[in-house]
């Protein structure tokens, strides 16, 4: 093998990751972030640096100070959003993101627990990947997030005919239907939703994902709403449950998802 | 069919392996011979959308536009040999005998014409789909809904005896627990996954593959890990990704490779499909000859590995593009160009006996640009494929064994050489080290702790392993 | 400003020259070196159709889309340099202060951002769009209907203003005269319009560029014979093609250098364009950087000397793709993925002091593959470039020097060598010496017969060149 | 440089255009194609061996024996054909082609001259190149070949306006407009010009070439007819004027263009 000691490699690759790596550290955002006060604050921190072992017993200390909905309000879904700030700054990577969501998803368990009746689900969500398609990878993110964010997500796989998506949309009434489709070939399928869907009167946004499909795809048939990133569709979830429509969830698109990318 | 485990390496040392030899190649389709003297550039496509609307417009698109447009750009610029790969679509193993019959066929037609005006060496990998879903049931019987074990099957037989010249899948065994495991960093829960499961459904499904193959005097070629490795390599992604750490991705590569080894065990000859970045690793264990793709495969993947990549390939590919115009023609025309002229410049290298520095070359450019690439350079692949075939009789031990080796070489070159990790990369490494060395010593215990720890991973179930 | 003509080679040997160094290395735009040790990959584009539909359309196809997505993958894949490049639509010439003027700043502002972010080396060549009309008119004030000769000076003042690093142009002179030539297989014709004509528009043209890009502290970089020697190029093809012989072409290349030289006589100071792909002549004799593109600018070209054409290279191009999504990301990103990655292969050459050893397989790969390789390969080049030098200061005699040279090289190899040609370009090469042979030996009488064979050629008026 | 001696090239590259080279020769094929009288033989044979200093003899000779009328079908238009035949099998390159229609011109001009009238045109076409687009070769070779095979060709340049298409078509009234575009940024004036004619109520095949357009483009709007090479252009204005519209020109594209690529 040829002796590489001369070899200057800067003159051949830049190693940007290094050189860009953050200064300021999770501790240091989430502390400018979280709450002051100290149970609040005990939760928000469970939340953000994952520590699954600690969280039932902090969120039982804060619920004997506040209401369990105030706990899940300003303790867990206040250090999901930190997470999400920290991984938006590339701080955090997207498994920090997956686990804090099941610390969180613990603590509102216990919350809801002692709540009077179930806890109030934003709305609901069904999720699918086109049919032939086995990717599904990314849908699963997007569910995790979109749980995490307080929605009921029916998901429903990979692979999913045309015609059980229709049924279960009837079924379930949903606020929002979301496909993936990461094949071009399998793609065609939600414009064919769509037509279906508008034949029985449904109108709902439609968020459409996944590599295959580019914001003009989806926005050339009624409904659909496009995502590039899992990380946006709480914010297009969060607009819709505000009474925003597919239209002007599309007009608003590039505000909507700005910070998000 | 008996399983023959590797527990030694073909290869005396990491310095034999170059580029365009292979210590067993393989001879098949209209006089192709890859791995003794040659790179030939595989070209892979995929039909625009729409194009499976019906039978006859997806074969109209695969052979009349796709195949010809390949062809006749191999001849305008002198090309001596080409391989076609077709990655079929769902359509085709739904249907194999409407769908998937017309277009293996017809692709062989043209084939063989140009074949016998040109004299050009020509051949075609049918990469089958496994569209099996965990949850349905992977083996035959168990998907009562879709039948897609036997589909699977079937579509395979159906390329054999329509004019494939070799049979690659990208089996998906495993990938249920190695999804899982991806998005929560658990370096555990992805070798039981992969290393165990994917290669315990690989020993079900190649000796199958190479059945049909011997039956129909074509070639099984090899499977690659896309489903998990690449799914990392992807997540992981460039210096601008944060989905998941760089380290995490290398040692699941290595892993990775455990289980792409399973189907020459099984008595495919290779070559191995290109995207199984983890080829360098299983040619220096068994000698065969594997397919590579990396610079001029940018229409598909941005890995980080774009020259080393192509260091010990008999097969240099694009991977994939979706068949449109541009200015010099059709995309397939455009990224053939690409591949074909390296694949030139290689066999030039070898001609002039420089093939061993050019090596170096490709190597050195990114050999430190990512720790992915640096356990895959030759010399490090050569390492991984040592320990794997230490416990080569174990699939359990070898794939941890190759996922030690790999973090243990990253953890050392960033203590001591050039390979610098960011603090999180780091991290995540030190977690790999722990986590691997708290695993037990014996497969039973390994696979009794997984089967308790993973028994709720959605979709999981035991039973598609037998287990 | 004077013109000052090459009558001496700026390398002692054809050895002496290699990719990434150049005798006269420039620094301009953000942090940028090209011929001095490295070589950089340059990436150019076209916007979607569509795009030109307004100011605003265009400059948010160039800037947020095109631009963003280059530096994002630059980034991405670690590449420490990179150039790009802007072929103007003809919307930017015709209207340069709505159009172009957003364009230019605008690129340039998100470089700056992403040079002050990253400290990655960046640069930008506008390459302005030459309108003019050979039957209005090519000078100042002859074009009453469009004013083309104004505008085409007025856009390149405007890019030099707002943001532009290097200044090229793909200038047109003598092209009226070369179509019909090339039409008829008529060398003289062919030598008349881009050697002479073409040289004496360029001595017009680029004076005016090297004193803008004095006026706003940039660089003027060259020119390139598209116009001419490309159009024979394409028209001749590969191995399918049968428009013209591939000996025409190869020498109106050799011919077309001693026009693409003039830029570099009026003060340009490189490197010039990329589809110049008789870079290697004017860099053999002048020393000054080139950019060149071969086997990944298949993009644009499928060109015969995939390989070959990187020899000496300076910069790395894909020459232009039309932006759309490929699998792997936009086609700018895939693109430059491939040069990016071949320009980090040069460059580890370099490193290893192995630079020349790669030329030389490049080289090696594709000497033979068509006349028009063989005589730009970089020992033939050198020969060229001395048959010009030697009758530098006359730009008939020069021009017909180089073209006789590249034909006796061709003539001799097919004859004793291994360059092997087909009956029809035996047949076209021998007419070419003979008719090469049969011109005068002085610049006056060449003129005279020529504006006498010519004056009814379509659309010819000697008043363009002051005749 | 490294010495290149030792190479065996044929595992790099394979000349394919040499292996290829066609055993027949011009004058086989002629010799199958050319008529047996030997005044009208000869005419043929000026053509296609491009004899331009014998052609006005030839012609001479022959317009004793025959009149005007056949000498320019069965002489000269004859050899155009063998011309062409020679050309798709990759005999003769383009120049050829270019020259010999030269030759023919010379004829057709030394015919008409002993004709009554004028020689009967066989109709007209308007030929342009988008505004904006210099690329005018692809352009000028059609109209050499359209002109060559008896059409009257209103050569408007490059870089033409839209208006000044419109105007010099209600002008000239041609039986078919062509245009050529190679840049994609200029072939979007061909469905502008679509639209005007259509408003103005002309309906003529509008013939649409060059680089940068394909046959689904132009078929995306009316009278577009697409033509990937120059060859194809007389076969395609035969047709129109056997009285093909524009919507039969497209149904019978395949059939039509098959010998001619
Ligand atoms: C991993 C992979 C596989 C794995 C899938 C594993 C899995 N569990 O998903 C396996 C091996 C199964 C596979 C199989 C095949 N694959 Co595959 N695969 C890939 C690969 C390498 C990565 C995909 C991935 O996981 N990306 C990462 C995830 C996170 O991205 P994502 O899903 O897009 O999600 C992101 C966003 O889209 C968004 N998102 C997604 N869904 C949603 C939903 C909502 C609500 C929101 C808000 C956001 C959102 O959020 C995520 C990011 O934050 C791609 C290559 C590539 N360049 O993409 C090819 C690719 C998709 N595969 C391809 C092909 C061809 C195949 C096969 C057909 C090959 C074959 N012949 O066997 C088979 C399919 C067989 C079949 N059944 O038909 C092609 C598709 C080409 C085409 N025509 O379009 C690709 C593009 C590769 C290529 N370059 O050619 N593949
Ligand atoms: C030569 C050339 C030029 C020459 C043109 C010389 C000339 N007299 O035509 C010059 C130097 C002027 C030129 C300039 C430019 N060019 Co230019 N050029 C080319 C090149 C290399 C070859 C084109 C050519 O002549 N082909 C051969 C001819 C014979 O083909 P053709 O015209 O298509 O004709 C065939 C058929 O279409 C058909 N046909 C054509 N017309 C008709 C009509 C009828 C009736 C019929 C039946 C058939 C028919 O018959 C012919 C074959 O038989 C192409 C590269 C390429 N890959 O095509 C770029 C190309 C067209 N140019 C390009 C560009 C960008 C430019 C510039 C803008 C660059 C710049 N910034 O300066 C400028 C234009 C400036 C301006 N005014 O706006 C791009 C266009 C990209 C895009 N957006 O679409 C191309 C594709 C190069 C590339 N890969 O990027 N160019
Ligand atoms: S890497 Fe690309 S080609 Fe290979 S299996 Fe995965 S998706 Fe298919
Ligand atoms: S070669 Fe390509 S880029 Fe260069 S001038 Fe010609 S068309 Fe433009
Ligand atoms: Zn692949
Ligand atoms: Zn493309
Ligand atoms: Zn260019």
């Amino acid at each position: 093998m040829l002796d590489l000691k001369s070899v200057n490699f800067d003159r051949v690759l830049r190693r940007y990751d290094i050189q860009m790596e953050t200064k300021e550290s999770p501790e240091e955002l989430a502390a400018r972030m979280v709450p002051k006060d100290p149970y609040l604050r005990k939760v928000v921190e469970d939340v953000v640096f994952m520590r699954s072992k600690n969280i039932t017993e902090d969120v039982g200390s804060a619920l004997k100070n506040y209401s369990p909905e105030e706990v899940i309000e300003h303790g867990l879904i206040k250090g999901m959003d930190v997470v999400g700030e920290l991984y938006g700054r590339g701080i955090y990577y997207l498994p920090h993101v997956m686990v804090a969501a099941e610390v969180m998803d613990k603590g509102v368990k216990l919350c809801e627990f002692q709540m009077k009746g179930a806890r109030e689900t934003r709305g609901k969500v069904v999720m699918h990947v086109a049919e032939g398609d086995p990717h599904d990878i990314g849908k699963n993110i997007a569910a995790v997030l979109l749980k995490s964010n307080g929605y009921t997500v029916v998901d429903m796989g990979r692979d999913v005919s045309i015609q059980d998506v229709i049924t279960t949309v009837e079924n379930e009434k949903p606020a929002i239907l979301t496909g993936t489709a990461l094949m071009t070939t399998t793609m065609s399928a939600f414009p064919k939703i769509s037509e279906r869907l508008r034949e029985r009167g449904i109108n709902i946004p439609f968020i459409c994902a996944g590599g295959a499909v580019n914001r003009a795809y989806v926005e050339s048939y009624p409904m659909g709403v496009f995502a590039a990133k899992a990380i946006q569709g709480p914010a297009l979830a969060n607009k819709t449950m505000e009474g925003y429509d597919w239209r002007r969830l599309r007009e608003n698109w590039d505000k909507l998802t700005a910070a998000k990318e | 069919m008996a399983i023959k485990r590797y527990t030694r390496m073909e290869y005396g040392s990491p310095d034999e392996m170059v580029f365009g030899e292979a210590r067993y190649p393989v001879s098949y389709g209209l006089g192709q011979t890859v791995g003794a003297g040659v790179v030939v550039p595989e070209i892979n496509f995929a039909p625009r959308p729409g194009a499976e609307k019906n039978p006859e417009s997806l074969r109209r698109e695969y052979v009349d536009y796709i195949t010809k447009d390949i062809l006749d750009r191999a001849i305008t610029l002198g090309f001596p040999a080409v391989q076609l790969e077709n990655e079929h679509i769902f359509q085709m193993v739904n249907e194999p005998q409407r769908y998937e019959k017309p277009v293996v066929a017809g692709q062989k037609e043209m084939m063989q014409n140009y074949h016998d005006e040109y004299g050009i060496a020509l051949s075609i990998r049918h990469t089958v789909a496994d569209p099996r879903l965990a949850e349905e049931g992977l083996r035959v019987g168990m998907d009562k809904k879709h039948s897609y074990p036997e589909k699977c099957v079937e579509s395979i037989e159906v390329a054999a005896e329509n004019g494939a010249d070799l049979l690659s899948i990208e089996s998906t065994g495993g990938k249920e627990v190695a999804d899982y495991a991806i998005l929560r960093q658990d370096i555990r829960g992805w070798l039981f996954g992969i290393g165990y499961l994917g290669s315990i459904d690989m020993a079900w499904i190649w000796p199958q593959i190479v059945d049909i193959a011997k039956k129909n005097k074509v070639r099984a070629g090899g499977d690659t890990n896309c489903a998990g490795a690449n799914t990392s390599m992807f997540m992981a992604g460039g210096y601008l990704d944060r989905d998941i750490p760089r380290t995490f991705a290398a040692v699941t590569r290595a892993i990775a490779s455990a289980k792409t080894l399973v189907a020459w065990e099984c008595g495919a000859t290779g070559p191995d499909k290109d995207c199984g970045y983890e080829g360098p690793i299983v040619k220096a264990i068994a000698g065969k000859p594997t397919a590579q793709e990396g610079k001029n495969c940018q229409c598909a993947h941005a890995d980080l590995m774009g020259n080393l990549i192509a260091q010990v390939c008999d097969l240099w590919s694009n991977e994939s593009v979706e068949y449109h115009p541009e200015f010099g023609g059709s995309s397939v025309q455009c990224w053939l160009g690409s591949i074909g002229y390296e694949a030139a410049l290689m066999n030039m290298a070898k001609q002039l006996k420089q093939d061993r520095l050019l090596r170096d070359l490709y190597m050195a450019t990114d050999r430190y640009r990512s720790p992915e690439a640096f356990i895959l350079a030759y010399d490090n692949a050569y390492k991984v494929g040592q320990a794997i075939v230490e416990y080569g009789n174990d699939i359990y031990l070898r794939s941890k064994a190759a996922g030690m080796t790999a973090a243990r070489l990253i953890e050392e070159e960033n203590k001591s050489g050039k390979l610098r990790l960011s603090k999180h990369e780091q991290d995540m490494l030190r977690k790999i080290i722990t986590d691997l060395s708290a695993l037990p010593e014996e497969e039973g215990r390994f696979q009794e702790m997984c089967l308790k720890a993973y028994k709720d991973v959605p979709l999981f179930n035991p039973k598609n392993y037998e287990l």
